[in-house]
């Protein structure tokens, strides 16, 4: 962290909390229920905030070079979710 | 850096991190899946378009040229959290998950 | 020269016999007898040099590492057995000339019996051991194969069998003996073994060595406890009884024994061994043959008790005794064979081999009957026949024979009672078959004189008995000389073979033996009844149960091992990989290594903390499955997540990538498999199992934490200083991928190419019925492609695209490369397949994806095949640097080419995996949807 | 005139073009040919997965609208936020919304917004097209929801597509 | 941190081996791929654990160990491969056995068909 | 640099990439090419025995990276060993299943000849991880092929196989990483300059990492406790496959060898000669369960794969005397079993094809239509197998009985073997007499008649156990001379000191 002020680092610091914390709480949900829909919303709500830390981290560490595996995060997580939620109402991901 | 560049990036950011975190508590506490689906796809989208915001400040002052890769990121969530939350419900509604009884109006049967 | 060829004749006629089979019986017979004509002329000039005692040994190299050698050795013992086996093999192939019936096979008849004769032979002339037991196995092949010559019939393959298991075990057992041998002298040339005796017989493993050749010896001859195989290789042709129960087969042992009777005999062990197995032999033989009602049966137990009196001979380890057996071989193959014959001319002309059926058949056949008096009056060992010399020197050694105290006259004792048995079968077969009254119920009746030239043969061998009975030494003399000194490496003792040696304590035991005989024969009615109170022991019955109770037995504990189960499999191989691992683990000195232990920051706890959650989440609610599957791909993020917190770009992505493919596929089967895991296993077998998954873990943890701790350097190094010089990428792990391993991933692209290939054929025309809704019994949805879902698919296909080239161009300087392109492709065709169905997709995309991947693979061979015109070894990898006007300065690498391939692999094969799936589905979704479709 | 230099669905093209300077962190000499190339072959390669073409009649509006809905967005977040934190049930409904609308994009545009915007999901699209079934998270009164929707959004997009 | 990512590994060995002795495809099926997960991070980690240390030149000082990381991705190209090999050999399981039982419920029917012998060999 | 390394790799993969291109051509054409890929392939590896047999080291340096860098393949008399009988049991097999075998479906021959490139690959590796890699292409290729046929009888069996094994190549990976956690090489020579140096607080990690590879390969080899996913497999596979299986065994049989002969053999250090205290006397039970497995069989197919099973273990019970001459043994053995074992397939296959419902069952049927022919192909085999005079299983034998050295593990072996020898054959002529001789009346309505090619298949491979015969002693002149090489591991490191092609053309 080479950040002259340390408001930066502090804010960065508790951002990355928040996300971590909300990330439980996606968790918490994801393992509560209790359909299975709630489920899927939680997991879809984790990749976001997966994303989110993905950025975070490529801030920490001051490189740009995580920005794709946020990039495939989205992408991914978004058919997964759509994947999932065709299952669920469909049985057949393809058919 | 600018101390006022500093001040606007942690703003983004913590803007970000807290309509993540609201997103999830909204996940975690609402009472039924229909209302719970509010969350995510506005505050956590919101959340974390705010952070990419924050990056692209951020490396686009660190470091020489502009980065904006993010933006592409941000718009794709834009883009796809409606559809995801539109065949979630229409799962949900297959499904038939339980609703709050304040609820009013009935989803339709798939 | 010589004497392989006499070897290598009779296989020779083996291969040419058959050929003569459509010219008749005669043709064949006239061909296999060549070979032994042959042979016996090779043989006969050698005859001057063996009577000076002299020794004809020939050799060729063949494996000398294992001290086989293809030598053959001529000396009076080999000469004596080999002129038994040729002289009565043509005998014999006259004999069955005309026992065999027309539509029988003759020509694997005849066949079989050569290859039999050249097997036999080869023992015989063989100078090394090895090479000797090379023939006696053929021997146990071959007699296998002559004995279920019948092989329709149950008796004869069990016969058969039974004689295979006896004799072909014992040769093992010699097997095991002969290398023992070979280990003490070094070297497997009988004329250093032969020299070596003292060597042999001083050293420790002497007694096992003996102990094992015996046994070959004993099993092969037919001596007690392993005699009960001869009397059941009866189900054999006759002429394939007298040949190999007379002449040959039964005689290996005794040859073996008189081989290695210089190297192996003198010594207590030898003597106690063999002579008290040969006494026991000589007695059971000679006892029960008087009970059986089966000609042959009596005629194959007094073989056995024959065989029991050679072998009691070699043992007493006296010369003369030798000499003794020696004649007795001749003597015994002489009469045996001609009494097999004649009972097999019986048998052929009444029908039945039974003595209680067989009467009076004096009066039908003279001439048969003469023949066959004669020869059992020289096995009752009579005066003026050969049977008589043999057993009265016989007689003389057991008295010679000195043994302490009372044993003293066990010897004369067991000798003079088997002689009175002796007598009293032959005795029966005289006169049970030709007098005692009239035949009842024949077959065949009333029978007749065989073939005129099917008595040749007998009375020859008969011929034989009277010459040497009356004047030995001048007919049998010379050749017994010359065998004795072969047998006894020179100093022969002197004897002289004569009609009459006065009258003398044999002569006694002759005259009991003969009168006790005739006696026993006349009172034969008690015997049988004394007999008949002692069931009779079947050995093949026994035997055969035996071997079923074993195959049974086999089978059960094969199958309570080899269960069919997967669980047990896969714990007997979690088990072994933590038994081995589990001690040098113990081993671990300190848990923590040198560099010990860095600091954790919160959010990583935290990942680690919900990793672990989800991972034994998975495991625990593996029944729901569905709930399984969204924790797994929590696990799959997590780990995502992982790689990119510890510096790994390009696996997060990968890993992204293909746990979003994986859970899809997983979907995609669920979808026509139970929604939930019944409950099977007990609860102790739940904890056992999470008691062993527990010691796994725990092994993985405190290695991974006793790796990790510990400082250590790598190759490494080379690649990131080489990556961009000589590589020309700055993402090194893509450099190593394409360039530094690029033959890894070249196989590793052909492994997803088979896998889709597996796929498409494992689901080719398979038919699933999927369930009508879904786990709770919801229907499933109508709307089967929501309009938003569409609507998005659209865009999202040219803007994947265009990032999947993005990711792939930059692959080799930065995160990306062509496996994480590939798959971002091919995700954005599974959005379509998923949000508009295959048949929409399928009719826009234009191409097969078989021809993609092979057309993927083509791409990385051609790259890396493509240094070879540059004299580059393969997959050498060049890049360059080019500067064009407005595009600016821009790399140009093969190694692209290659990740290419990857690329078009990786679609072509993830979307064929998937496609194939789909097509499982019944294509019901109802498309009501305006526009679009 | 563009659609006769190769340029069948020169929105999408525009947009592709976007994306790789977007990709690339900003405009260069490179990015730009190699934007050019990909603008013009993408569509081109995919245009058959594009059966109805996006009937963009006044698309100089659209830059509007996006803005206005992100504004919407900021808003909507924040009453969430307040919903979320503050103790008091919600008082949620489902609502049919009548669709004036007829083409597929515009409906799912419409759809999504509501979805990103004030207390709204667009739950369902009716088979016909014609019905949207909307779940307000909190709201005293359906038609008041379905007038704001009437007027912010299906009104501006109607204008853009026709 | 290396206590931390050790327990990861060894909680991802045991969830995946107790599943891997299930009784039924799909379990078993999961359960090997939390092994391969578990693996995969083993291998990864022989580089040791480095933080912003990618292996791209110029984006760092201390660079991570770069083999690792490809053999890992190697190994999870394959690993992905033999899955959706092993997903499709169990549905043949259920095609052709209405059932997704790792043994299938007619192996020792066939054992006894085996067994029926006629009269003595 | 010798291109001619890499034509038993490329050779089978250009024919894989043309046979999944012409899937859909007629099969004439197909079977045309793919054949004459094998046929080529088998030519190259004559080519490759004659330059190995010099008894010096080849090595081949794979994007001109220098050892320990990049990945090698390494020629020596072993390799090439490997890869001649590997050519010709192939070739014999596609033989036969150019018949109807490859007719179940388009993909037959790329899978094939997929799998022989997975082979030789590992055959010919110098690379720890490369040989892992070989090892996933041959197995998937195994999979692919294991599925072949019509029904559903094989299912279960390959899902056992292919569970097992992937469980397996998880610990591959790990005992991989173990390995280079510590020395930070996958070089297999480099491996062997490394382990030897190796700290005591990392020998451990070694000493682990090289035992559970050896349960690996011991799984790949099916050694007691783990061959008994063996027998149903090879049992549900078509014959041609089964046939061509018979080398897959030996794959362990080879890495154990190689492996465990070269990075830790006699030179390396505190983990000299590691496992082979387990090796011994797991191997002699392997043979004891093969036999007793042998003894109680009810059908001839099951008979042959508890050979597969006797014959690992007699092969590893001669490679744990871990001395020169048991390894020299073992090979000449090698040779023997893998093409009798595989031609037996095929022999029972024929058999079965000519007894109706009975088919390859040990019950009485029907006489079958050539039975002469089968009977003495049969016999060949099993004499072979049994190791009875005057088949080349005999002299196999002898080695191995010749190469134990006095003392607790001569008594074992010999009785292991002899004994085993015993029950075997009375297995077999049990087996033999029932199915040739216990006949009953009528005919099977359509026997299934032998055809050129399948009898020369069926009979080469058999009729090997004669050529091996006739060619005992130069045979067991290149075994000898391989085992020394093998053990003579100074001159392999020296491969390190490779040098790569500089300037080019
Ligand atoms: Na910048
Ligand atoms: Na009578």
């Amino acid at each position: 962290m080479i950040t002259t002020l340390p408001v930066l680092a502090w804010a960065l610091h508790i951002t990355i909390g928040m996300v971590t914390l909300a990330a439980l709480l996606n968790v918490y949900r994801l393992i509560k229920g209790p359909d299975a829909p709630d489920r899927v919303l939680a997991l879809d709500t984790l990749y976001i905030n997966a994303i989110a830390l993905i950025i975070l981290l490529g801030i920490t560490l001051e490189t740009r070079l995580y920005m794709e595996s946020a990039l495939l995060i989205a992408v991914m997580g978004f058919v997964g979710t759509v994947a999932l939620a065709k299952y669920l109402k469909r049985g057949s991901v393809i058919e | 850096m600018q101390p006022v560049y500093q001040y606007f990036i942690a703003a983004l950011l913590l803007i970000g991190g807290f309509f993540s975190l609201v997103g999830a508590i909204g996940l975690a506490r609402l009472p039924d899946f229909f209302t719970r689906l509010h969350g995510p796809t506005k505050a956590t989208t919101l959340g974390v378009g705010a952070i990419m915001l924050g990056s692209v400040a951020y490396f686009t002052v660190r470091s020489p040229g502009i980065n904006i890769a993010e933006i592409l990121i941000t718009v794709f969530l834009f883009l796809t959290a409606p559809v995801s939350a539109n065949i979630l419900a229409k799962a949900a509604m297959h499904i038939g998950v339980d609703r709050t009884p304040e609820t009013r109006g009935k989803p339709w049967d798939q | 020269m010589t004497l392989s060829l006499v070897v290598l004749l009779p296989f020779l006629g083996a291969v040419a016999a058959p050929l003569f089979a459509q010219a008749g019986r005669t043709a064949i017979a006239i061909a296999s007898s060549v070979p032994a004509l042959i042979a016996l002329m090779a043989l006969f000039p050698h005859w001057k040099r063996l009577a000076d005692g002299g020794v004809l040994v020939q050799t060729f190299e063949w494996m000398p590492s294992i001290g086989l050698s293809l030598s053959f050795r001529l000396d009076g013992l080999s000469l004596l057995f080999a002129l038994l086996i040729l002289v009565i093999g043509l005998l014999i192939i006259l004999y069955a000339r005309y026992y065999l019936k027309p539509h029988e096979n003759v020509g694997k008849f005849y066949a079989m019996l050569l290859c039999f004769k050249g097997a036999m032979l080869g023992i015989v002339l063989s100078s090394n051991l090895l090479l000797m037991l090379v023939f006696w196995e053929l021997t146990s092949l071959t007699s296998f194969l002559l004995i279920s010559f019948w092989n329709h019939k149950k008796d004869a393959r069990r016969g058969a069998r039974m004689a295979l298991a006896v004799t072909g075990g014992g040769g093992l057992a010699l097997l095991a003996g002969i290398l023992l041998i070979g280990r003490i002298v070094g070297s497997y040339e009988l004329d250093d073994v032969l020299a070596a005796a003292d060597l042999i017989q001083a050293h420790a493993l002497y007694p096992f060595a003996l102990t094992l050749v015996l046994l070959g010896a004993f099993t092969k001859s037919a001596q007690f406890p392993f005699h009960f195989w001869l009397p059941h290789a009866m189900q054999a042709p006759t002429p394939v009884s007298a040949y190999l129960h007379s002449a040959t087969m039964v005689k290996a042992g005794i040859f073996l024994m008189a081989r290695l009777y210089p190297a192996l005999a003198g010594t207590e062990q030898w003597f106690y061994m063999v002579s008290f197995t040969g006494m026991a032999t000589l007695l059971i033989g000679a006892y029960v043959a008087l009970f059986k009602h089966d000609l042959k049966g009596l005629l194959a137990h007094s073989t056995v008790s024959h065989l029991g009196l050679i072998t009691l001979l070699f043992g007493m380890g006296t010369k003369l005794a030798a000499v003794a057996a020696l004649f007795h071989v001749i003597n015994h193959a002489t009469f045996k064979a001609s009494l097999f014959m004649a009972a097999g001319i019986i048998d052929h002309e009444t029908g039945t081999r039974d003595m209680r059926r067989i009467n009076g058949l004096w009066q039908f056949m003279p001439h048969t009957a003469t023949l066959a008096m004669v020869a059992a009056a020289s096995m009752a060992g009579v005066p003026l026949l050969n049977g008589f010399l043999s057993k009265e020197m016989f007689f003389a050694e057991s008295l010679a024979l000195n043994l302490p105290g009372l044993w003293a006259y066990v010897p004369p004792l067991v000798a003079t009672l088997a002689g009175i048995f002796a007598v009293a079968y032959s005795a029966r077969f005289i006169h049970d078959v030709f007098f005692n009254g009239k035949p009842k119920d024949l077959p065949v009746y009333p029978p007749h004189e065989p073939p005129r030239y099917m008595k040749i043969p007998v009375e020859i061998l008969v011929f034989a008995c009277v010459m040497v009975g009356m004047f030995p030494a001048i007919s049998i003399g010379p050749l017994l000389n010359i065998a004795a000194s072969a047998t006894l490496a020179g100093n022969v003792p002197d004897y002289q073979l004569a009609v009459m040696h006065g009258f003398n304590l044999p002569l006694l035991m002759s005259f009991l033996a003969f009168f006790g005989g005739l006696l026993m024969y006349s009172q034969r009615q008690r015997f049988f009844d004394f007999h008949a109170r002692f069931k009779e022991i079947d050995e093949k019955a026994i035997f055969e149960k035996v071997a079923l109770k074993m195959e049974d037995l086999a089978a059960t504990f094969t199958h309570m091992l080899e269960s069919g189960s997967l669980q047990r499999y896969a714990l007997l191989f979690v088990l072994s990989a933590i038994a081995v691992a589990w001690g040098p683990i113990s081993e671990l000195g300190v848990f923590v290594g040198a560099n010990g232990l860095s600091p954790i920051d919160v959010p990583t706890a935290t990942g680690a903390l919900v990793l672990m959650l989800c991972a034994v989440g998975t495991a625990a609610m593996h029944r729901t499955r569905f709930y399984a599957l969204i924790l797994l791909s929590v696990v799959g993020l997590l780990v995502a997540l992982a790689f990119a917190r510890f510096s790994a770009p390009d696996l997060a992505m990968t890993q992204l990538s293909v746990e979003v493919v994986t859970i899809v596929l997983l979907m995609m089967a669920l979808y026509y498999m139970p929604s939930w895991t019944p409950i099977e296993a007990s609860w102790s077998r739940r904890i056992r199992d999470i008691a062993i998954a527990l010691v796994a873990g725990a092994g993985m943890t405190l290695i991974t934490l006793a790796m990790l701790t510990q400082p250590f350097d790598s190759i490494s190094s080379y690649f990131l200083e080489h990556s961009k010089k000589g590589g020309g990428g700055t993402n090194v792990v893509n450099v190593i991928l394409v360039d530094f391993r690029g033959f890894d991933t070249l196989g590793e692209i052909t492994v997803l190419a088979i896998a889709a290939l597996g796929i498409y054929t494992l689901l080719k025309n398979v038919q699933l019925t999927p369930p009508p809704g879904d786990g709770h019994g919801h229907p499933w949805t109508r709307d089967a492609y929501p309009v938003m879902l569409r609507q998005i698919a659209r865009p999202m296909l040219p803007l994947a695209l265009m990032v999947s080239l993005y990711i792939f161009l930059r692959g080799h300087n930065l995160p990306g490369g062509g496996f994480i392109a590939g798959l971002i492709t091919a995700v954005a065709l599974l959005l379509q397949y998923i949000a508009s169905g295959m048949q929409w997709t399928q009719a826009r995309v234009s191409i097969r994806y078989h021809n993609v991947i092979g057309l993927g693979l083509l791409f990385a061979v051609v790259a890396g095949a493509g240094s070879y015109a540059f004299g580059f070894p393969f997959l050498t990898s060049t890049f360059g640097y080019i500067t064009w006007p407005v595009v600016g300065k821009f790399e140009v690498a093969s190694a692209l080419i290659f990740d290419l391939g990857v690329y078009l692999t990786v679609i072509g094969a993830t979307l064929l995996a998937l496609v194939s799936l789909g097509n499982l589905s019944p294509h019901s979704a109802i498309t009501h949807l305006k526009g679009g479709e | 005139m563009l659609s006769r230099l190769g340029f069948p669905q020169p929105f999408l093209s525009l947009n592709l073009f976007l994306v790789w300077q977007v990709l690339n962190d900003g405009v260069s000499g490179a990015s730009v040919v190699m934007g050019l190339i990909l603008a013009w072959l993408l569509p081109r390669l995919t245009s058959n997965f594009w059966p109805e073409r996006p009937a963009l009649v006044k698309g100089w509006l659209l830059p509007m609208y996006i803005l206005r809905v992100l504004w919407d967005i900021v808003v909507a977040s924040v009453a969430v936020a307040r919903l979320v934190l503050s103790p008091r049930k919600p008082r949620p409904v489902f609502i049919s919304y009548p669709l004036s609308l007829e083409h597929p994009l515009a409906i799912t545009m419409l759809a999504s917004t509501i979805s990103l915007t004030p207390g709204t999901v667009s739950a369902d699209v009716s088979d016909d097209n014609r019905i949207l079934l909307i779940h307000a998270l909190d709201a005293e009164d359906e038609q008041e929801v379905i007038d704001t929707i009437r007027q912010r959004y299906e009104k501006p997009l109607q204008e853009i597509f026709q | 941190m290396e206590l931390a990512f050790a327990l990861t590994i060894g909680t991802l060995t045991a969830s995946g081996v107790y599943l891997l002795l299930r009784a039924r495809t799909f379990p078993v099926i999961v359960g090997l791929t939390l092994l391969s997960y578990g693996v995969n991070l083993f291998l990864f980690s022989t580089g040791r654990l480095v933080t912003g240390g990618q292996p791209i030149l110029g984006s760092t000082d201390n660079y991570s160990d770069p083999l690792p990381q490809a053999l890992v991705l190697t190994a999870i190209v394959i690993g992905f491969a033999m899955t959706a090999f092993v997903v499709v050999l169990a549905l043949r399981k259920q095609a052709d056995h209405h059932d997704d039982h790792v043994d299938g419920r007619e192996s020792s029917a066939r054992l006894r068909l085996e067994d029926e012998e006629e009269d003595g060999r | 640099m010798n291109h001619w390394l890499t034509a038993p790799i490329l050779i089978p993969l250009l024919g894989g990439i043309i046979q999944i291109f012409i899937g859909y051509a007629p099969i004439s054409l197909r079977r045309t090419l793919a054949l004459s890929t094998t046929v080529l392939l088998l030519v190259s590896t004559i080519g490759l025995l004659a330059l190995a047999s010099d008894g010096s080291y080849r090595v081949y340096t794979f994007g001109n990276w220098a050892p320990p860098f990049g990945i090698v393949l390494i020629l020596d008399r072993l390799s090439a060993l490997m890869l001649l009988m590997t050519a010709i049991l192939a070739f014999f097999c596609h033989l036969f299943a150019v018949h109807k075998t490859d007719e179940s479906s388009r993909q037959f021959h790329a899978l094939f000849l997929f799998q022989l490139l997975g082979l030789n690959i590992a055959f010919l590796t110098g690379d720890l991880f490369n040989l892992f890699v070989a090892f996933e292409v041959l197995l998937i290729a195994s999979y692919g092929l294991l599925m072949q046929g019509t029904g559903t009888k094989r299912t279960i069996p390959s899902l056992h196989y292919v569970v097992l094994n992937l469980a397996g190549s998880a610990v591959f990976l790990i005992s991989v990483g173990m390995l280079y956690s510590v020395t930070g090489t996958l070089n297999m020579a480099d491996l062997a300059v490394k382990v030897p140096q190796v700290s005591a607080e990392d020998l451990p990690l070694v000493k682990a990492g090289g035992l559970m590879l050896l349960v690996v390969f011991g799984l790949k080899a099916a050694i007691l406790p783990l061959c008994f996913w063996l027998p149903k497999a090879y049992g549900a596979a078509t014959a041609p496959v089964a046939a061509l299986f018979a080398v897959m065994t030996k794959v362990g049989f080879y890495a154990i060898v190689r492996v465990f002969t070269l990075i830790f053999g006699a030179d390396a250090g505190p983990l000299a000669h590691l496992g082979l205290d387990w090796l011994f006397p797991l191997a002699l039970a392997t043979l004891a369960m093969g036999v007793v497995g042998a003894i109680g069989s009810r059908s001839l197919r099951t008979l042959i794969t508890w050979q597969v099973i006797i014959s690992i273990g007699t092969l590893l019970a001669a490679v744990g005397l871990g001395t020169q001459e048991g390894t020299s043994a073992a090979l000449f053995y090698l040779l023997n079993t893998t093409w009798i074992v595989a031609g037996l397939f095929l022999v029972v296959d024929l058999i079965a094809g000519q007894r109706g419902a009975a088919a390859d069952k040990i019950v009485t049927a029907p006489p079958m239509y050539n039975r002469t022919l089968l009977s003495v192909l049969f016999m060949l085999g099993a004499v072979a197998s049994v190791g009875l005079p005057p088949l080349s299983g005999f002299f196999a034998k002898l080695l191995i009985l010749q190469a134990a050295t006095p003392g607790p593990q001569l008594a074992w072996l010999w009785g292991g073997l002899i004994i085993g020898s015993f029950f075997t054959l009375i297995a077999y002529s049990r087996a033999g007499s029932i199915v040739f001789w216990r006949t009953v009346e009528g005919h099977v309505s359509q026997p299934e008649r032998l055809t050129l090619p399948l009898t020369v298949a069926a009979g080469g491979l058999v009729g090997m156990a004669v050529v091996i015969v006739l060619l005992a002693g130069p045979i067991s002149a290149y075994v000898d001379a391989t085992a020394e090489q093998l053990f003579n591991t100074s001159e392999y490191l020296a491969i390190l000191q490779a040098q790569v092609v500089v300037g080019g053309l």
